[in-house]
């Protein structure tokens, strides 16, 4: 064992964990007003959920023996039994500090998704949503691309950090469940614009400050190849912002911190599958590339008439397939993964392998994504009621609105009727 | 002249605004209020403790009007924000003596 | 000296640092709009001021050479007095490092109590108490546990990351001082609902996050503990949110957003101290069983009719007792503790010691604060007046509110008369 | 290469980054509301341009070989060539992890300048000015002091974490273009009070943590040296967040939060250089000092005239200042620098090496900034028009504005018009 | 019919509300305003520079009431908002000439 | 008495109020507001879709004054909040048939 890289380990497998809240007020701050608590709540959900379901039976069908190159043995690690061990070792570093960082992994992906479903998504159904797909898309996924499975051993498609098993897997079930539960009402009519973008802008920088946990984590040690992987991180979500803004500003006139936020995370994300594969110089192409088609992309949903409302698909299904799909282009063979893509002579074998890894999940998680959403909406409902949805979702699903603010509301008026509601199951506590 | 005033739901005020418009206004002024009246707040149960919160939000809307529209103004206000429920909101009239428009110092009826 | 280890500790010791800000953010969301910078500046206050009482004698009377198992050598240390020497190791890691990592949990401790006092105390008797209270009982309290005194060699009970030190005492603290500040005016007739929500959620994130640093930095290695205890805060916490939540569902109706921030900080609270003796599934059943109980004990205090404002009690003093004794029940022999709870066939013995560490400490904290809360109550005051107290403690106190959001009042408004005053001390710059 | 040592710096690259989203939101919530976002977005697009020159030609300039003592060779390590080498070490660790380290300070040292020019520099021209000031102003000076240039070689002077290279050069370069874009409107008639201090609450939070990767990251390694770092700036920041809040206290009668959160960014501009010269008694005189002059300083803008927004000069250069000569009289011959300072009987050498250090930055500083904002005021104009700075910026320059939280705007106004726009360039997407 | 107008200090609205309550008042509209008058804002000194602020912040509250009661509502009013200090606000009354409940379109009288 | 209110830019609310303070006003009361009128909001791109906007903000100010003054107060109000352009706003008078200030209890003229 390498205290070194265990250090770094623990410290980025924390730093991943806090990308969730990050999410949260991402996405947050992007909606309206009266639905920002039900948006970070499904990433808090997602958190609470998924942590556990994690050490119960994910870890072990992730990332247990592999069955046939499609699934790990479940029962192996059920409720991570026998990894205490001191003894247990995946390289360098204790197996639970491996868990650990895995876990925060699982549980961003599926957070991701809830963007795309804005304003009108059932709580409750949301968390049935997120237990179903993290074992049936999820797991697998990870499996097949980290954890012994086929794109893994066959494809052999290079995916450092997750730019297939997290952003395109997340990025498209987006999209299906966008499908699912339909438009918003007032989509492409009212701007729906942000309430509170210095909250997206909080939610931003924490993202940011995260993912170099995401990224260079994923070297599991504290090395050459983690510190490659941090530079290229750094560098290919600044070319991205600026493209981003670049693009704004020439088409609109303006560049809009929105965009500014939504470019760091384009880079970050586009990056994500490459930063071992290629150069500082690629990473600086690699980002201004996702930047300039991200921007452009998050405009999709006009043109086809899907209301990806937080543009999961704009960023993180497109960011994800130019990130994994450039790595057959631009890898360098002097980076860390030590491959050749087609504009280092390498020709287009590592290109396809990309493709067919990107593109085999991409398909797989939009139709299990579809089939879930579909039977939760036919079943126990998955969108709120066109009432709750105007007047606002926190106040009906959740019975809070996320702000007070003003003087004359906050404590001047005393209730008419008041009483102090014992807890329910009166000696509970006693 | 004379001044409109309606005190409405909130998610109301686009409908009221489009039919206002179809009835010939060409401007009107909008506000935030809190109401108190027979619609009731929510009660709350909120960490172990209920409550009655009886101030609802609600919009407030004022337009001016010459002295013969101002019926069929508050007729077409009182159509469009209805929903039939309680806490709807009400109506009324007041007299206005005099409009000035600020950009030119126009009065009257050209002030509108 | 281990590079890996210190790495971890530094970084550790840095995440807990950014504990207090959370705590001010999530304190600081709850309270009306009218006292946010009050409850924000008990925070802040708390980390300016223990930090250099914890270098001038803090860490000595802490961690100086034991006397009679009640209190380090205040003089040992003063100053932090030689632990510049390079040579000064504590384990694996300088000493240097386990001072800054100790440090920051007494500032942390303190900053807790202030949640029951919300919005109604006088912010320079505030610090006042502070110097005091952190001397007269949470530097004795942390000695006993982990410095070498009573609780740490004769009793032997098992508190890894603080359940007794820190929130046990800092949670029946506050509800001393809650007592002897007497009521908000308007209490359990106002809802008093927090003003922001969002700023809630930044605070519990970022707590969340820093937690890691709090529990797998107690191992103060890089090693398999550290990574047990990760992973155990990890999945504890996602049970007691689930926990939380299901409670306030079945009962009222709604999962709200101010449920799951408290659902992680109970969470958080009770897997402190059983971090490296419980295993993974044994961190579920303790982290949903303190969802539950902190979910019903926040009504408490509408019972008994104390106002413990922010639940200071109801998620810090439950929670803390929850996982310090639960330790007695579920402690799993494989976990690094290597200790037998009740249920691993133990024996109660463990229970027992665990029961005796937690309610001494809760009595003499309980005790000593009422006496130093008394004493500053009579002499200098201890609550504003009810004008003030109405009116908002921040633009009386603090002489600021905390938004001004309004375009109108943003700039809008020429000030009637208004000179540049020069700084008091005319020359002093010059 | 140490693992511990790489997973230190890697660590420590992360906290320095996220320093920069934390100082857009403690510089963001100072602002009015009308142009929280623009400030915002100078901090954002620093750190997007200043990581791609940074990679292309920023290491090479600073810590490429030496050229008489003025500048590191820009060709030798262009887009970072052969970089990537896993034999490529800087000390201990891999030389891409000190790559990452230095280039978050690149970042953040621009950053830092635009809190003097709030609510009226164009966003473009803040850009353009980004590209140029980094280039000819940081680069150089960043390797006089750290990269093998004269300050270093031939002055000697201390500068362990930047506060000449980083504060004294921002804070004087703030000072130059508050001088070439002239006051706002209204500035000392109207208050111009913080619209969220909030807001500035955590970016005051983030950018304290951000800031123990910062100093104790200089030590470029996981030992005793970074250890004293991290205690040193703990401590010197509660002296100086005390300092600052007595001195208000007693002059004005009140403490604020804006006091707080200035006295804690005073008190780590003033330990950065000196963190690892001065003993934690020494640290904590030092930060006291930096909070009371400072706290005095931010009022000069008032005397003389010169609109210093956000007090860049009042808390960057002068703290910046307090801390690099009081290194001079504080140095501490058993901290791990080993200088001793004038108190501790070494004389006036080293105070004067100080002081040379410093001036020569501050007048190097002052004279190029002055000229790249003069001629870019010039040239393409470096401030907005009248009407936008009084309307405000976010809505003119960024087409945003930064919150919607009304219930009544937000969502309840259907649009008269819209029409979901097609992106420009019908078919790039396709 | 006439509309009863108050503007007064934020924390005294619970005690005004419950007054009108007490006199038979089943509704009213709250909004926000802020006042300036002999009442000046503070003074602060921030950051060693002293300012004046000299708008306060007040509650406006309406009421709407037959004609015969527009007096005693006043005085009802009047009464609650009353600190005895500088600030406490004006009350005003002014003609209205029809109301309109939305809900059911009832008229004058009936939609109070 | 009368009531003059007025609606206008809010970044011309300092002006105006210098203005009345000069012409013998010693009170006023402020409120935020939206207007809707001739003044569009602007056309909005933003992440590839086009909206207008056409509610811009407003500041709505409220005078009581003697009858015989309103005139005066309304030409003054109107001089000092006019930029000449789109969107200045409307200020109009209304009547008001009693004030009452709180604090004293005063009537009338007295109450201003
Ligand atoms: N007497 C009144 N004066 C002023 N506003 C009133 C009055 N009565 C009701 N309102 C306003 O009208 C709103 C709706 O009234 P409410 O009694 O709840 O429902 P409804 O008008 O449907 O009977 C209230 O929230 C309040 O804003
Ligand atoms: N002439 C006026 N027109 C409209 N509102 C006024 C007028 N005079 C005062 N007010 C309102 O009444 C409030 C209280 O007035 P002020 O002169 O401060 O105290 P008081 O009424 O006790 O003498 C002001 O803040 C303002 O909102
Ligand atoms: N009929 C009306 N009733 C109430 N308010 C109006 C009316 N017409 C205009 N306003 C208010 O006056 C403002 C300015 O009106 P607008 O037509 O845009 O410009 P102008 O008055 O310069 O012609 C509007 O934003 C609105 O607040």
């Amino acid at each position: 064992m390498d205290s070194g890289d265990t250090s770094w380990v623990l410290a980025s497998a924390a730093l991943v964990l806090l990308m969730t809240p990050g999410l949260a007020l991402f996405y947050g701050g992007m909606v309206r007003a009266k639905s920002v608590l039900n948006m970070m709540m499904m990433s808090f959900g997602s958190l609470a959920l998924v942590s556990v379901l994690w050490v119960l039976y994910g870890y072990s069908m992730t990332f247990g023996t592999d069955k046939s190159k499609v699934i790990g043995d479940p029962g192996e690690y059920l409720g991570l039994k026998g990894l205490m061990d001191p003894e247990a070792l995946s390289g360098t570093i204790p197996t639970m500090a491996f868990v650990a960082f895995q876990g925060v992994f699982a549980v961003i992906t599926v957070a991701l998704i809830s963007g795309a479903i804005a304003d009108r998504a059932k709580f409750g159904t949301w968390m049935v949503f997120v237990g179903i797909w993290v074992t049936l898309v999820y797991f697998p996924v990870a499996h097949w691309v980290w954890g012994g499975g086929w794109i893994m051993k066959d494809v052999e498609a290079i995916d450092f950090a997750g730019g297939t098993a997290v952003h395109i897997n997340a990025g498209v079930a987006g999209l299906a469940l966008a499908l699912v539960l339909g438009k918003r009402i007032g989509f492409a009519k009212e701007p729906m614009r942000p309430h509170n973008l210095p909250l997206v802008m909080i939610g931003a920088g924490l993202l940011w400050f995260g993912w170099f946990g995401f990224n260079a984590g994923s070297a599991v040690a504290a090395n050459a190849t983690a510190s490659v992987a941090w530079v290229n991180t750094f560098v290919a979500t600044g070319a991205a912002t600026l493209g981003w803004l670049l693009t704004e500003r020439f088409r609109d006139g303006h560049a809009t911190s929105l965009g500014a936020a939504s470019g760091v995370v384009a880079g970050l994300v586009a990056i994500t599958p490459a930063c071992h594969s290629v150069s500082p110089v690629g990473a600086i192409a690699l980002g201004a590339l996702a930047g300039v088609l991200c921007a452009l992309a998050v405009g999709l949903k006009y043109r086809f008439g899907y209301d990806d409302s937080l543009d999961v698909v704009g960023v993180h299904l497109v960011g994800g397939l130019v990130g994994t799909l450039a790595i057959g282009l631009l890898a360098d063979p002097d980076a860390p993964a030590g491959a050749s893509g087609l504009l280092a002579g390498g020709g287009a074998s590592l290109l396809g392998k990309q493709a067919i890894g990107a593109f085999s999940v991409l398909g797989y998680s939009l139709i299990v994504t579809l089939i879930i959403g579909l039977v939760l909406e036919k079943t126990i409902g998955f969108r709120v009621t066109t009432e709750t949805e105007v007047s606002g979702i926190d106040l009906d699903v959740h019975a809070e609105s996320g702000y007070d603010l003003t003087p004359a509301t906050s404590g001047a008026f005393r209730q008419q009727s008041s009483k102090a509601a014992a807890p329910t199951g009166e000696g509970a506590m006693a | 002249m004379k001044l409109v005033v309606a005190v409405i739901k909130p998610h109301m005020v686009d409908t009221v605004k489009d039919a206002l418009q179809g009835a010939g206004v060409h401007g009107l002024t909008v506000s935030e209020a809190n109401g108190f009246g027979r619609q009731r707040g929510h009660t709350e149960v909120y960490r172990g403790a209920e409550y009655t919160v009886d101030l609802v939000p609600k919009v407030r809307i004022e337009v001016l009007v010459e002295a013969e529209e101002a019926q069929a103004v508050a007729d077409t206000l009182v159509q469009a924000a209805r929903t039939g429920k309680i806490g709807d909101g009400k109506v009324w009239i007041m007299p206005v003596e005099e409009v000035i428009r600020v950009r030119t110092g126009e009065r009257g009826t050209d002030a509108l």
